[in-house]
Protein backbone atom coordinates (compact mmCIF):
# COMPACT_ATOMS: atom_id res chain seq x y z
CA UNK A 1 0.00 0.00 0.00
CA UNK A 2 1.22 3.34 0.07
CA UNK A 3 -0.44 6.78 1.03
CA UNK A 4 -1.57 9.69 -1.20
CA UNK A 5 -1.82 12.87 0.17
CA UNK A 6 -4.00 15.97 -1.21
CA UNK A 7 -3.69 19.69 -0.86
CA UNK A 8 -5.48 22.77 -1.76
CA UNK A 9 -7.81 22.50 -4.43
CA UNK A 10 -6.89 18.47 -5.15
CA UNK A 11 -8.15 18.47 -1.39
CA UNK A 12 -11.29 19.46 -1.66
CA UNK A 13 -11.87 17.96 -5.27
CA UNK A 14 -11.11 14.71 -3.61
CA UNK A 15 -12.86 15.50 -0.68
CA UNK A 16 -10.38 14.19 1.33
CA UNK A 17 -6.78 14.89 2.84
CA UNK A 18 -5.11 11.51 2.10
CA UNK A 19 -6.09 7.99 1.47
CA UNK A 20 -4.29 4.55 0.88
CA UNK A 21 -4.17 2.45 -2.44
CA UNK A 22 -2.36 -0.78 -3.79
CA UNK A 23 0.01 1.09 -6.11
CA UNK A 24 3.61 -0.32 -5.25
CA UNK A 25 4.84 -1.01 -7.89
CA UNK A 26 3.28 1.44 -9.93
CA UNK A 27 5.14 4.54 -11.57
CA UNK A 28 4.41 8.32 -10.64
CA UNK A 29 2.65 8.40 -14.28
CA UNK A 30 0.45 5.15 -13.28
CA UNK A 31 -0.84 6.83 -10.18
CA UNK A 32 -1.71 10.01 -11.94
CA UNK A 33 -3.61 8.07 -14.44
CA UNK A 34 -5.19 6.06 -11.75
CA UNK A 35 -6.47 9.41 -9.40
CA UNK A 36 -7.83 11.04 -12.95
CA UNK A 37 -9.71 8.13 -13.37
CA UNK A 38 -11.22 7.93 -9.49
CA UNK A 39 -11.62 11.83 -9.58
CA UNK A 40 -12.83 13.00 -12.79
CA UNK A 41 -13.41 16.98 -11.92
CA UNK A 42 -10.03 17.34 -10.43
CA UNK A 43 -7.37 19.25 -12.42
CA UNK A 44 -4.00 17.07 -12.77
CA UNK A 45 -2.14 19.22 -15.91
CA UNK A 46 -0.01 21.18 -13.66
CA UNK A 47 0.36 18.76 -10.85
CA UNK A 48 4.04 17.70 -9.52
CA UNK A 49 4.06 14.39 -7.57
CA UNK A 50 6.50 14.54 -4.66
CA UNK A 51 7.41 11.04 -3.03
CA UNK A 52 8.42 10.84 0.33
CA UNK A 53 8.81 14.83 0.66
CA UNK A 54 10.92 14.24 -2.87
CA UNK A 55 10.01 15.68 -5.87
CA UNK A 56 9.51 12.79 -8.27
CA UNK A 57 9.75 11.92 -11.65
CA UNK A 58 7.14 10.43 -14.03
CA UNK A 59 8.53 6.91 -14.11
CA UNK A 60 9.89 6.69 -10.46
CA UNK A 61 8.54 3.61 -9.33
CA UNK A 62 6.43 3.60 -6.14
CA UNK A 63 7.49 1.27 -3.05
CA UNK A 64 5.31 -0.44 -0.36
CA UNK A 65 5.01 2.18 2.30
CA UNK A 66 5.94 5.44 0.16
CA UNK A 67 3.60 8.42 0.55
CA UNK A 68 3.13 9.87 -2.28
CA UNK A 69 1.82 13.80 -2.73
CA UNK A 70 -0.20 15.13 -5.44
CA UNK A 71 1.29 19.01 -5.40
CA UNK A 72 -0.64 21.16 -7.83
CA UNK A 73 0.71 24.43 -8.71
CA UNK A 74 2.37 26.26 -5.76
CA UNK A 75 1.68 29.99 -4.21
CA UNK A 76 3.70 30.47 -1.57
CA UNK A 77 5.44 33.95 -0.55
CA UNK B 1 13.19 29.24 16.14
CA UNK B 2 14.40 27.01 13.70
CA UNK B 3 16.37 29.10 10.52
CA UNK B 4 13.58 27.09 8.36
CA UNK B 5 10.36 26.67 9.83
CA UNK B 6 6.51 27.01 8.87
CA UNK B 7 5.00 28.38 11.77
CA UNK B 8 1.01 29.01 12.73
CA UNK B 9 1.93 32.30 15.04
CA UNK B 10 2.50 36.16 13.29
CA UNK B 11 5.87 36.71 12.24
CA UNK B 12 8.19 38.92 14.05
CA UNK B 13 10.52 39.79 11.70
CA UNK B 14 13.05 41.23 13.45
CA UNK B 15 13.56 37.80 15.57
CA UNK B 16 15.03 36.45 11.91
CA UNK B 17 17.19 39.59 11.36
CA UNK B 18 18.81 39.08 14.35
CA UNK B 19 19.91 35.09 14.18
CA UNK B 20 21.29 36.01 10.96
CA UNK B 21 23.70 38.83 12.28
CA UNK B 22 26.74 37.84 12.89
CA UNK B 23 29.92 40.47 13.91
CA UNK B 24 31.65 39.93 10.20
CA UNK B 25 28.45 40.78 8.54
CA UNK B 26 27.92 44.16 7.31
CA UNK B 27 24.57 44.07 5.77
CA UNK B 28 21.04 42.39 6.64
CA UNK B 29 18.20 42.24 3.97
CA UNK B 30 15.08 41.40 5.61
CA UNK B 31 12.21 40.88 2.92
CA UNK B 32 8.29 40.25 4.41
CA UNK B 33 5.45 39.66 2.02
CA UNK B 34 2.68 41.16 3.32
CA UNK B 35 -1.26 40.28 2.22
CA UNK B 36 -2.34 43.24 0.32
CA UNK B 37 -5.94 44.22 0.18
CA UNK B 38 -6.20 45.10 -3.15
CA UNK B 39 -4.60 42.47 -6.74
CA UNK B 40 -5.59 43.22 -9.85
CA UNK B 41 -9.49 45.83 -8.63
CA UNK B 42 -10.30 42.41 -6.67
CA UNK B 43 -10.38 43.22 -2.86
CA UNK B 44 -9.27 40.37 -0.62
CA UNK B 45 -10.72 40.33 2.79
CA UNK B 46 -7.98 37.66 4.11
CA UNK B 47 -5.88 35.22 2.73
CA UNK B 48 -5.71 31.07 4.24
CA UNK B 49 -2.05 29.31 3.54
CA UNK B 50 -1.69 25.82 3.76
CA UNK B 51 1.39 23.76 3.66
CA UNK B 52 2.73 20.07 2.95
CA UNK B 53 4.56 21.23 6.12
CA UNK B 54 7.75 18.37 6.23
CA UNK B 55 8.33 18.82 2.61
CA UNK B 56 7.78 22.37 3.12
CA UNK B 57 10.38 23.18 5.76
CA UNK B 58 12.87 20.28 3.47
CA UNK B 59 12.58 22.48 0.67
CA UNK B 60 13.28 25.83 2.63
CA UNK B 61 16.31 23.79 4.13
CA UNK B 62 17.37 23.41 0.41
CA UNK B 63 17.23 26.40 -0.49
CA UNK B 64 19.34 27.71 2.45
CA UNK B 65 21.84 25.30 1.62
CA UNK B 66 21.63 26.79 -1.86
CA UNK B 67 22.41 29.85 -1.47
CA UNK B 68 25.10 29.21 0.78
CA UNK B 69 26.97 27.67 -2.32
CA UNK B 70 26.22 30.36 -4.11
CA UNK B 71 27.17 32.97 -2.17
CA UNK B 72 29.55 32.05 0.46
CA UNK B 73 29.44 33.67 3.84
CA UNK B 74 25.52 34.53 3.68
CA UNK B 75 23.65 33.27 7.03
CA UNK B 76 20.01 33.11 6.01
CA UNK B 77 16.72 32.14 7.82
CA UNK B 78 13.15 31.85 6.27
CA UNK B 79 9.62 30.97 7.69
CA UNK B 80 6.64 31.21 6.12
CA UNK B 81 3.33 31.18 8.08
CA UNK B 82 0.14 29.42 7.38
CA UNK B 83 -3.20 29.38 8.19
CA UNK B 84 -5.60 32.46 8.05
CA UNK B 85 -4.23 35.85 7.80
CA UNK B 86 -5.52 39.68 7.29
CA UNK B 87 -4.16 42.26 5.25
CA UNK B 88 -0.65 43.55 6.22
CA UNK B 89 0.20 40.13 7.88
CA UNK B 90 3.26 38.66 6.76
CA UNK B 91 3.38 36.01 4.95
CA UNK B 92 6.69 34.86 4.80
CA UNK B 93 9.92 36.69 6.00
CA UNK B 94 13.69 36.17 4.55
CA UNK B 95 16.58 37.08 6.34
CA UNK B 96 19.85 37.28 4.89
CA UNK B 97 23.46 38.47 6.11
CA UNK B 98 26.60 38.68 4.32
CA UNK B 99 30.00 40.67 4.78
CA UNK B 100 29.17 43.01 1.56
CA UNK B 101 25.52 44.15 0.40
CA UNK B 102 25.36 42.74 -3.00
CA UNK B 103 25.27 39.24 -2.41
CA UNK B 104 22.76 39.72 0.54
CA UNK B 105 20.15 41.20 -1.47
CA UNK B 106 20.73 38.62 -4.45
CA UNK B 107 20.44 35.72 -1.95
CA UNK B 108 17.49 37.17 -0.47
CA UNK B 109 15.90 37.84 -4.07
CA UNK B 110 16.68 34.30 -5.04
CA UNK B 111 15.28 32.61 -2.00
CA UNK B 112 11.98 34.06 -2.86
CA UNK B 113 11.94 33.65 -6.35
CA UNK B 114 12.74 29.54 -5.45
CA UNK B 115 9.91 29.63 -2.71
CA UNK B 116 7.82 30.51 -5.25
CA UNK B 117 8.89 27.93 -7.72
CA UNK B 118 9.42 24.92 -4.99
CA UNK B 119 7.93 24.82 -1.58
CA UNK B 120 4.64 22.96 -1.27
CA UNK B 121 2.73 26.10 0.35
CA UNK B 122 -0.76 27.17 -1.51
CA UNK B 123 -2.70 30.31 -0.92
CA UNK B 124 -6.78 30.80 -0.86
CA UNK B 125 -7.69 33.95 -1.49
CA UNK B 126 -11.41 35.13 -0.13
CA UNK B 127 -12.78 37.64 -1.37
CA UNK B 128 -16.32 39.29 -0.53
CA UNK B 129 -17.91 37.23 -3.70
CA UNK B 130 -15.75 33.90 -4.02
CA UNK B 131 -12.64 31.99 -2.83
CA UNK B 132 -9.66 30.54 -4.94
CA UNK B 133 -6.77 28.64 -4.50
CA UNK B 134 -4.34 30.94 -5.76
CA UNK B 135 -2.47 28.60 -8.70
CA UNK B 136 -4.59 26.23 -9.82
CA UNK B 137 -6.80 26.73 -13.19
CA UNK B 138 -9.68 27.80 -12.26
CA UNK B 139 -10.72 31.67 -12.99
CA UNK B 140 -11.77 34.52 -10.41
CA UNK B 141 -14.98 35.81 -10.19
CA UNK B 142 -15.24 39.03 -11.99
CA UNK B 143 -12.01 39.11 -14.27
CA UNK B 144 -11.50 35.67 -16.37
CA UNK B 145 -7.70 35.99 -16.03
CA UNK B 146 -5.77 33.64 -14.45
CA UNK B 147 -3.27 35.68 -11.40
CA UNK C 1 10.15 60.04 12.85
CA UNK C 2 11.28 61.30 9.72
CA UNK C 3 11.10 59.24 6.60
CA UNK C 4 15.05 60.60 5.02
CA UNK C 5 16.69 61.42 8.93
CA UNK C 6 19.52 61.81 10.05
CA UNK C 7 19.51 60.37 13.64
CA UNK C 8 22.13 60.19 17.04
CA UNK C 9 20.82 57.37 18.78
CA UNK C 10 20.34 53.85 18.41
CA UNK C 11 18.17 52.69 15.02
CA UNK C 12 15.09 50.70 15.79
CA UNK C 13 14.90 49.41 12.00
CA UNK C 14 11.49 47.54 12.48
CA UNK C 15 9.60 51.51 13.09
CA UNK C 16 11.11 52.04 9.23
CA UNK C 17 9.62 48.89 8.12
CA UNK C 18 6.07 49.81 9.64
CA UNK C 19 6.14 53.39 8.57
CA UNK C 20 6.46 52.36 4.53
CA UNK C 21 3.70 49.50 4.97
CA UNK C 22 -0.02 50.34 3.43
CA UNK C 23 -2.36 47.81 2.35
CA UNK C 24 -1.64 47.79 -1.30
CA UNK C 25 1.83 46.70 -0.84
CA UNK C 26 2.67 43.15 -0.76
CA UNK C 27 6.46 43.44 -0.22
CA UNK C 28 8.77 45.05 2.00
CA UNK C 29 12.47 45.12 1.66
CA UNK C 30 14.57 46.46 4.98
CA UNK C 31 18.28 47.21 4.42
CA UNK C 32 20.59 47.59 7.73
CA UNK C 33 24.27 48.13 6.99
CA UNK C 34 25.77 47.08 10.39
CA UNK C 35 29.67 47.61 11.81
CA UNK C 36 31.72 44.94 10.90
CA UNK C 37 34.54 43.60 12.87
CA UNK C 38 36.70 42.56 10.57
CA UNK C 39 37.73 44.26 6.91
CA UNK C 40 40.54 42.89 4.81
CA UNK C 41 41.97 41.10 8.00
CA UNK C 42 41.66 44.33 10.26
CA UNK C 43 39.46 44.47 13.52
CA UNK C 44 37.55 47.77 14.07
CA UNK C 45 37.24 48.68 17.86
CA UNK C 46 34.54 51.38 17.03
CA UNK C 47 33.08 53.56 13.90
CA UNK C 48 32.63 57.22 14.15
CA UNK C 49 30.06 58.35 11.99
CA UNK C 50 29.98 62.37 10.81
CA UNK C 51 27.73 64.00 8.48
CA UNK C 52 26.54 67.43 7.11
CA UNK C 53 23.34 66.80 8.78
CA UNK C 54 20.95 69.55 6.53
CA UNK C 55 22.30 68.58 3.30
CA UNK C 56 22.64 64.82 4.14
CA UNK C 57 19.04 65.05 5.19
CA UNK C 58 18.16 66.79 1.78
CA UNK C 59 19.92 64.30 -0.67
CA UNK C 60 18.28 61.51 1.20
CA UNK C 61 15.02 62.93 0.52
CA UNK C 62 16.24 63.36 -3.36
CA UNK C 63 17.42 59.65 -3.42
CA UNK C 64 13.64 59.01 -1.96
CA UNK C 65 12.09 61.36 -5.02
CA UNK C 66 14.03 59.49 -7.47
CA UNK C 67 13.06 56.18 -6.18
CA UNK C 68 9.15 57.26 -6.66
CA UNK C 69 9.81 58.40 -10.32
CA UNK C 70 11.62 55.19 -11.31
CA UNK C 71 9.46 53.20 -8.95
CA UNK C 72 6.42 54.31 -8.87
CA UNK C 73 3.77 53.09 -6.01
CA UNK C 74 6.95 52.66 -4.00
CA UNK C 75 7.24 53.90 -0.40
CA UNK C 76 10.76 54.80 1.36
CA UNK C 77 12.36 55.63 4.47
CA UNK C 78 15.95 55.87 5.25
CA UNK C 79 17.71 56.56 8.77
CA UNK C 80 21.39 56.70 9.13
CA UNK C 81 23.06 56.84 12.51
CA UNK C 82 26.26 59.46 13.26
CA UNK C 83 28.40 59.26 15.82
CA UNK C 84 30.40 56.12 17.68
CA UNK C 85 28.93 52.74 17.11
CA UNK C 86 30.00 49.32 18.13
CA UNK C 87 30.52 46.30 16.47
CA UNK C 88 27.06 44.98 15.51
CA UNK C 89 25.13 47.99 15.46
CA UNK C 90 23.31 49.27 12.77
CA UNK C 91 24.99 52.54 11.09
CA UNK C 92 21.93 52.73 8.12
CA UNK C 93 18.44 51.42 7.52
CA UNK C 94 16.65 51.79 3.83
CA UNK C 95 12.63 50.17 4.42
CA UNK C 96 11.01 50.01 0.80
CA UNK C 97 7.18 48.79 0.38
CA UNK C 98 5.94 47.91 -3.17
CA UNK C 99 3.22 46.50 -4.21
CA UNK C 100 5.09 44.06 -5.97
CA UNK C 101 8.55 42.27 -4.67
CA UNK C 102 10.86 42.94 -7.82
CA UNK C 103 10.27 46.86 -7.46
CA UNK C 104 11.54 46.85 -3.47
CA UNK C 105 14.21 45.41 -4.11
CA UNK C 106 15.80 46.83 -7.13
CA UNK C 107 14.53 50.12 -5.14
CA UNK C 108 15.96 49.64 -2.18
CA UNK C 109 19.87 48.58 -3.19
CA UNK C 110 19.49 52.01 -5.58
CA UNK C 111 19.14 53.56 -2.28
CA UNK C 112 21.89 52.18 -0.20
CA UNK C 113 24.42 53.15 -4.30
CA UNK C 114 23.12 56.83 -4.44
CA UNK C 115 23.79 57.57 -0.13
CA UNK C 116 27.53 55.72 -0.96
CA UNK C 117 27.49 58.54 -3.85
CA UNK C 118 25.91 61.38 -2.73
CA UNK C 119 24.84 61.74 1.10
CA UNK C 120 27.56 64.07 3.14
CA UNK C 121 28.61 61.40 5.61
CA UNK C 122 32.04 60.31 6.67
CA UNK C 123 33.29 56.81 8.65
CA UNK C 124 36.09 56.88 10.69
CA UNK C 125 37.01 53.34 11.37
CA UNK C 126 39.11 52.77 14.72
CA UNK C 127 41.22 50.17 15.19
CA UNK C 128 43.67 49.17 17.67
CA UNK C 129 46.55 51.10 16.29
CA UNK C 130 45.62 53.74 14.55
CA UNK C 131 42.29 55.26 12.63
CA UNK C 132 41.07 57.00 9.32
CA UNK C 133 38.40 58.75 7.64
CA UNK C 134 37.65 56.11 4.99
CA UNK C 135 36.78 57.93 1.62
CA UNK C 136 39.92 59.50 2.02
CA UNK C 137 43.63 59.17 0.18
CA UNK C 138 45.45 58.02 3.30
CA UNK C 139 46.47 54.40 3.90
CA UNK C 140 45.58 51.76 6.66
CA UNK C 141 48.55 50.67 8.78
CA UNK C 142 49.87 47.92 8.14
CA UNK C 143 48.47 47.24 4.85
CA UNK C 144 48.94 50.10 2.05
CA UNK C 145 45.77 49.55 0.62
CA UNK C 146 42.80 52.21 0.17
CA UNK C 147 39.36 50.75 0.83
CA UNK D 1 31.37 86.91 2.87
CA UNK D 2 30.81 83.64 2.92
CA UNK D 3 31.21 80.69 5.34
CA UNK D 4 32.89 77.85 4.31
CA UNK D 5 32.66 74.29 6.18
CA UNK D 6 35.16 71.65 6.13
CA UNK D 7 34.14 67.61 7.24
CA UNK D 8 35.73 64.44 8.18
CA UNK D 9 39.49 64.68 7.71
CA UNK D 10 39.65 68.27 5.84
CA UNK D 11 38.67 69.50 9.31
CA UNK D 12 41.10 67.99 10.94
CA UNK D 13 43.73 69.48 8.48
CA UNK D 14 41.85 72.91 8.86
CA UNK D 15 42.34 72.50 12.50
CA UNK D 16 38.47 74.53 12.82
CA UNK D 17 35.04 73.00 11.34
CA UNK D 18 33.96 76.21 10.04
CA UNK D 19 35.22 79.69 9.28
CA UNK D 20 34.53 82.89 7.00
CA UNK D 21 36.14 84.77 4.03
CA UNK D 22 35.63 87.36 1.47
CA UNK D 23 35.18 85.01 -1.44
CA UNK D 24 31.92 86.42 -2.44
CA UNK D 25 32.52 86.93 -6.43
CA UNK D 26 34.98 84.32 -6.75
CA UNK D 27 34.44 80.85 -8.70
CA UNK D 28 34.15 77.59 -6.94
CA UNK D 29 37.63 76.43 -8.44
CA UNK D 30 39.02 79.98 -6.43
CA UNK D 31 37.71 78.89 -3.58
CA UNK D 32 39.28 75.41 -3.72
CA UNK D 33 43.09 76.94 -4.98
CA UNK D 34 42.49 80.23 -1.59
CA UNK D 35 42.05 76.97 0.68
CA UNK D 36 44.58 74.55 -0.43
CA UNK D 37 47.08 78.10 -0.07
CA UNK D 38 45.47 78.30 2.97
CA UNK D 39 45.82 75.02 4.12
CA UNK D 40 48.93 73.13 1.94
CA UNK D 41 48.27 69.91 3.64
CA UNK D 42 44.65 69.46 3.09
CA UNK D 43 44.12 66.69 0.62
CA UNK D 44 41.74 68.59 -1.95
CA UNK D 45 41.88 65.69 -4.97
CA UNK D 46 38.45 64.72 -4.79
CA UNK D 47 37.14 66.86 -2.97
CA UNK D 48 33.32 68.22 -3.98
CA UNK D 49 31.56 71.62 -3.10
CA UNK D 50 28.48 72.28 -1.92
CA UNK D 51 26.85 75.88 -1.35
CA UNK D 52 23.79 76.39 0.44
CA UNK D 53 23.54 72.39 0.66
CA UNK D 54 23.79 71.70 -2.74
CA UNK D 55 26.52 70.35 -5.41
CA UNK D 56 28.09 72.87 -7.34
CA UNK D 57 30.17 72.97 -10.00
CA UNK D 58 33.41 74.34 -10.65
CA UNK D 59 32.39 77.63 -12.08
CA UNK D 60 29.70 78.51 -10.29
CA UNK D 61 29.95 81.59 -8.66
CA UNK D 62 29.80 82.30 -4.40
CA UNK D 63 27.37 84.85 -3.68
CA UNK D 64 27.54 87.25 -0.18
CA UNK D 65 26.70 85.29 2.74
CA UNK D 66 26.22 81.39 1.14
CA UNK D 67 27.94 78.45 2.50
CA UNK D 68 30.15 76.37 1.22
CA UNK D 69 31.09 73.18 2.10
CA UNK D 70 34.40 70.91 1.00
CA UNK D 71 33.00 67.65 1.09
CA UNK D 72 35.61 64.66 0.96
CA UNK D 73 34.79 61.44 -0.30
CA UNK D 74 31.79 60.13 1.30
CA UNK D 75 31.41 57.27 3.48
CA UNK D 76 28.24 56.50 4.41
CA UNK D 77 26.51 53.46 4.82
Amino acid sequence: MITIFYFAGLKEAAGTAHEQADLAGRTVNELLEWVGKRYPQMPLDAVRVAINEEYALAEDVLQPGDTAALIPPVSGG
Amino acid sequence: MKAYEIVTEPIDPQRYADYVLRPEAGAVTLFTGHVREWTRGIRTLYLAYEAYIPMAEKMLDRIGAEMEEKWPGTRTAIAHRIGELKIGEIAVVIAVSSPHRRDAYEANEYAIERIKELVPIWKKEIWENGTEWIGDQRRKPEEGENP
